[in-house]
């Protein structure tokens, strides 16, 4: 063990973790939204689609993805606007996979808090001539805050653990989609025990912080005990 | 040391997992043998052949068992001929208990409540590990004790945990530690444990990859599998076809 | 509603519809620069009107403030919300709980269209007419009740709406407070030129503020009218209107009596004192008299603490049924005044239409909060 | 408050500290069977006071209903709210929205620890007073504001509480409907033997409720004194009072006089007549009069329809700074009524202390709502 | 492919999913109840607590769980009691494991909803002489339905598609930990397509409509339009 193998993965982690969760709450809030606020009949139907991916076991997952991300799939299309056979094996395979993965435990808490928000403080906004668009910014997401952080959040640790889906679609290649939990998985694997709990006790550590950290920021709206 | 030395080609190899370790160690061999680098990356071989049926841009394929080598050879994705046995595998019967493994009758201890094995179906040490059974006569009692990992690290996890108190592992996995007790199980008792391994389409055109091949079967490689547990074959080409 | 005589700028509505077991029909004007309430019971439907002007509530029919048509089924036309010049100050004040007092305050002036500011509404003298200057800094969370109230009304003024709709705004302060708000509000309504709807159900407080009253009862409204006349042309015998029915007059200013700390009017030739003496001479004054508050004498009286005694003559007389009192109207000049007193007393005095009569009205009751 | 005196079950209050910048400093004790107001301006701590009084707001001093001591810092007692036979109408009414109306009611009905249900107030008695029936299958997110508010103050009371908190529970109702209501709960109070303390911002409310008037300002509540007595002690200059100040006047039926829907009653000797024929002769008879509905005169006044001329002596005459008014006290037998008149007509009438004067009462003042 | 090898696996998925689902609310709901009500000033450290499971691979996880449950864990001295030698490889182990993985996702939305029924319901509660037990279950549980409903399908459906750790500590042990995530897989490893498609497919066609009709029993609550 050491820095050299060591640190790619990490930073490969944080940042698959980093821009998946950019993009689960840049995905995840229009849908938590829309769930909340529309009369659409079916909407639990459509809740429940997004839920799906989490009944498959991930490797399986993986695999469809793996078909769905490879040269005969849409991804394969995509893949080859830029030249490439695949979007399997690479970054943005990796964040597509972990987004479908992780999408629901974003979605969640979100759609919560905003269906916590109630009508009232929207149709405050829309009597004060603000479009859905501005009220949606500057009342609903303020007013949901705690319901971001904590879909921010899961999705954040659900994919930094995940693994499955990202060992099936990334190919554990060093630099490239060998992320921390498959590295730690290779270290179990090799029987690197020592490696493994320290890797492991790091990883814990440090997701503690942040999500620790980011959860605190949750902090309640002024108040007084009524 | 996976990392790739300045001016030689570098060849990405897709490793069964079980092979982790050695591979590693050859790979070093490799980069200082040839001055290329070898990219390594560990899953299941059934995962691996997956990704390589998706174009996963591996250019050799070192499998755990004898069959994804063959079925890509056949499906176009590996340059025929290219397959060849790079490791023979030892079956081993062990237990992280000292001396409660002295031999077969191990398996006949009425006190044995879990017996791990890999998966039948899908592992070779699994098959292999059915056939002794079968041949000693104890399958009724592995039927009823076994526990399955999905692969024979797994296995091997659940007698290091102590959660099975005996397990068939590969020789591989216990070569290096000297506790426990163990049976190195005769390879008469079962099929022999063939790790294959093929050049793929997309090695090709890279003769660093050609030459990763080759080494395998080279001196210093086979001097690495027999002290990783292995039995190395002479590196002469198998014919088409498999199990 | 027809179109005919629509003042421009006038809120035209013209609703109906039915939430719950309640039907909704409303066919009335609101005029710009005038306060019109919206005066009724509870669960009169008061509440799902304003909100149907807002176009949160949808009712069928049709809506319009002047040239901009809001709400017309027939032409298809809806405009939601967001899109309409209005102020709302919700019933159970809905502050934004994320921001403070004046973070909701800004959040209306920013989006009123009016990046100068209107002169007749700035922020400073809303502030300090609703008394919330040392609250600007607090989160809502922490108001009370009153405080609360306050900052939803400022908030809806700050919006700078064409069309201003105050459901019981004030319905949590007390009366001295009220007293000092209200006038405010009419007169910002009539230099700004808005329509004010202000929803109620405490007529004192409607006839402090209001130019028109709509009646509201059980979900119908027919119509606006002119405050005196509404008040003169409530039913008898609806109890709400007991205490508070009365008349309105009109009168000028005759003189100033700073040191008695009055004025004296003119009332079509009779003279009549009434507090305070800000109102410089020739000005108009307009004057809410409860008929409770008349009494009634066939000769002049004398020796008595009651100043102002007009002369006029016994328009009607009319019974209050299930009650034990008569209300007359008396006339002077063209302008007319309710007494209520008992039966009792107006068979022994022999009212009947014709007689002539004594006024008698206590200068205090022009006083009222 | 010292211990002596203490009735039993009496809620005894006496607390301080701090919200926000507001200082709290409350001393004061509430009769069983009597209702206390609790009145003052908005943001002068009531609300606090109440949530205090129930648990919810931690203060610190001493509480205690009856034997029942509630908070006692001194010896580190602090029941829970829930442990406090006290029932809560919030100011912002806090139904259940997960219960239909009934199902409200029934909630508290089921924890008041009264199976087989007080007598005073029964479920049907309830829901018939407040008129929700046609209300108890909906939900409360449709209700009225009105409405919310009737609920909850119905929920309160089948807790059946032996200390019933009530903040404005009334301020979106009109005035019928509060008036329908208040002398019910007043007398409900007195038949249950509970404490009431009800919050208002409403003079005319307070006086209607209320045995006894506990004022608050800026936080500091110093006593409650008898509704009648803590009239006549209000502030004169306080705006608050200026409206709804006067006299309590107890008197006796002495006769009913059911076609001119009339009472006569008896006031020392002299005679009265009200509204209303209802009470029997022999029973007592409380009656509020406004200051400003008073008016005096130097001779016994003819040909007038205000019926009612009580002779008496000026007790005391003091101006009301700031105001055009004089106050005079009129005493008869051991009663004294005050006046409200212009200091002018004060001074031409020469009202002195020990000076004989007729005090003019018109009987519809009687019959507010 | 035959009844007799798909039925069992279904069943035990079935039934590891629904009890693991039902201690997950047993246990979810009173740690969100605390979260969302007690002033603590390290609470938001407890949370992060219960979301840290997430970050680690699940194989991971699943290996110290197998430490854990074993002989020489606190899991094997529980099953010496019923004499056994560690909880590994049974249905109790399995319900350990998928209730570790899948808290987080449980108490987070239970958290939410807990939240947003804030102070004023509890404290109506109290001065209608509801002790906090009796408020808890007739005000804060009922109002905080939709929470309860979102956190266990959320748990259901992560524990039906959970893979790694019951893999690790399961033993595939036909009809007693071969859970159907774990039997899909192996017709994927298998290369056998169309089983795999077919058991997949059923997978998400019965949690589609296990799932989207529990998200209806969200139903809201009256309401008019205010
Ligand atoms: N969605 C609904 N379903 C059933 N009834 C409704 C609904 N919305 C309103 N109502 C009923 O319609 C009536 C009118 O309600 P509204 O809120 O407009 O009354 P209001 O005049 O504002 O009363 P208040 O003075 O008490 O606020 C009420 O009885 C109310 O319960
Ligand atoms: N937590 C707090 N922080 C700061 N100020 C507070 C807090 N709680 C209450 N206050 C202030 O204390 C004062 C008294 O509040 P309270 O709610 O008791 O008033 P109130 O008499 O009930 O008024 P209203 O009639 O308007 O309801 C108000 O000015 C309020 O803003
Ligand atoms: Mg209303
Ligand atoms: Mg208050």
């Amino acid at each position: 063990m050491n820095a050299e193998t060591i640190w790619p993965p990490i930073r490969l982690t944080l940042e698959l973790a980093g821009v998946t969760t950019v993009f689960l709450l840049l995905l995840g809030t229009p849908i938590a939204w829309w769930l909340a606020r529309t009369r659409f009949r079916f909407k639990e139907a459509v809740a429940a689609l997004v839920a799906l991916p989490l009944v498959l076991p991930p490797t399986v997952l993986g695999f469809y993805l793996l078909i769905a991300l490879g040269p005969d799939g849409p991804g394969g299309f995509v893949a080859r606007l830029f030249g490439e056979r695949s979007l399997a094996f690479s970054f943005p395979g990796l964040v597509i996979g972990s987004i479908l993965y992780s999408l629901p435990f974003t979605v969640q808490p979100i759609r919560g808090a905003f269906e916590a928000v109630g009508d009232r403080p929207l149709e405050a906004a829309a009597t004060l001539r603000a479009s859905p668009w501005d009220a949606f910014w500057t009342v609903a997401v303020p007013l949901a805050r705690p319901g971001l952080i904590a879909g921010g959040v899961l999705g954040f640790a659900h994919t930094v653990g995940e693994f499955g889906v990202i060992l099936m679609i990334g190919g554990n290649i060093p630099g490239a989609t060998r992320v921390l939990s498959i590295a730690i998985y290779d270290h179990v694997e090799l029987m690197e025990w020592g490696t493994a709990h320290l890797l492991s006790g790091s990883l814990l550590v440090f997701s503690f912080v942040v999500v620790a950290v980011t959860l605190s920021l949750q902090k309640k709206m002024g108040g007084r005990d009524r | 040391s996976a990392g790739t030395p300045s001016g030689g080609a570098t060849v990405r190899v897709a490793v069964a997992a079980n092979f982790t370790a050695a591979a590693r160690e050859i790979a070093a061999a490799f980069e200082d043998a040839t001055g290329d680098g070898a990219l390594l990356s560990f899953g299941s071989t059934g995962q691996l052949y997956a990704q390589i049926l998706q174009g996963a841009p591996f250019e050799v394929f070192l499998a755990a068992d004898e069959m994804r080598p063959g079925l890509a050879e056949r499906e176009g994705l590996a340059v025929p001929g290219s397959r060849r046995t790079y490791a023979v595998g030892r079956l081993v019967l062990f237990s992280a208990e000292a001396g409660r493994v002295t031999g077969p009758d191990a398996l006949r201890d009425p006190g044995l409540r879990r017996i791990a094995l890999a998966n039948p179906a899908l592992a070779p040490y699994g098959r292999a590990a059915l056939e002794v059974a079968r041949a000693l006569g104890v399958e009724d009692i592995l039927r009823d004790r076994q526990v399955i990992g999905q692969n024979v690290s797994q296995a091997h996890q659940f007698v290091r945990t102590g959660n099975a108190e005996v397990g068939f592992l590969a020789l591989a996995q216990v070569v290096r530690s000297a506790d426990g007790s163990r049976w190195l199980v005769p390879e008469r008792l079962h099929g022999p444990i063939r790790q294959q391994a093929v050049l793929l389409e997309a090695g090709r055109q890279n003769p660093a990859a050609a030459r990763f091949l080759d080494f395998l079967g080279s001196r210093a490689a086979r001097k690495i599998l027999r002290r990783h547990g292995y039995r190395a074959e002479p590196p002469a080409p198998h014919g088409p076809g498999g199990p | 509603m027809t179109g005919s005589g629509t003042a421009p700028g006038a809120l035209e509505v013209v609703l109906g519809g039915a939430v719950g077991e309640l039907r909704i029909e409303a066919v009335f004007e609101a005029r710009p620069g005038e306060t019109t309430a919206v005066f009724g019971p509870s669960g009169s439907g008061k509440t799902t009107l304003l909100r149907a002007v807002a176009g949160l509530t949808r009712l069928s029919g049709r809506l319009a403030l002047g040239p901009a048509t809001w709400q017309d089924d027939r032409r298809g036309v809806f405009v939601p919300a967001y899109r309409r010049r209005i102020g709302f100050a919700f019933q159970e004040p809905a502050l934004f709980d994320h921001l403070t007092v004046e973070g909701n305050l800004r959040y209306a002036e920013r989006r009123s269209g009016d990046p100068e500011g209107d002169p007749c509404v700035s922020f400073v003298e809303v502030v300090e007419r609703l008394e919330l200057h040392q609250h600007l800094e607090r989160m809502p969370a922490g108001l009370s009740g009153g405080e609360r109230q306050r900052v939803s009304l400022a908030r809806a003024l700050l919006a700078r709406p064409a069309a201003l709709l105050l459901d019981e705004p004030l319905s949590g302060l007390h009366r001295t407070a009220r007293a000092a708000i209200l006038p405010w509000l009419r007169a910002l309504g009539e230099a700004s030129g808005m329509v004010i709807l202000y929803v109620s159900h405490d007529l004192g407080e409607v006839v402090d503020v209001a130019h028109r009253i709509a009646p509201i009862s059980s979900g119908s409204v027919t119509g606006a009218a002119p405050a005196a006349e509404a008040l003169d042309r409530l039913p008898a015998g609806d109890l709400l209107s007991r205490f508070e029915a009365g008349s309105v007059l009109t009168a000028t200013v005759r003189a100033r009596l700073p040191a008695l700390g009055l004025s004296e009017l003119d009332l079509g030739g009779q003279s009549l004192r009434v507090p305070g003496a800000e109102r410089p001479a020739g000005t108009e004054a307009r004057l809410r008299v409860r008929a409770r508050d008349v009494a009634l004498a066939t000769e002049a009286p004398t020796a008595i603490s009651i100043r102002n005694v007009l002369r006029g003559s016994v328009i009607e007389v009319r019974d209050l049924p299930e009650t034990p009192f008569a209300e007359v109207a008396v006339g002077f000049a063209d302008q007319r005044l309710m007494a209520r007193i008992t039966r009792d007393a107006a068979s022994e005095l022999g009212l009947e239409t014709g007689r002539e009569v004594f006024a008698l009205l206590k200068t205090v009751s022009f006083d009222d909060p």
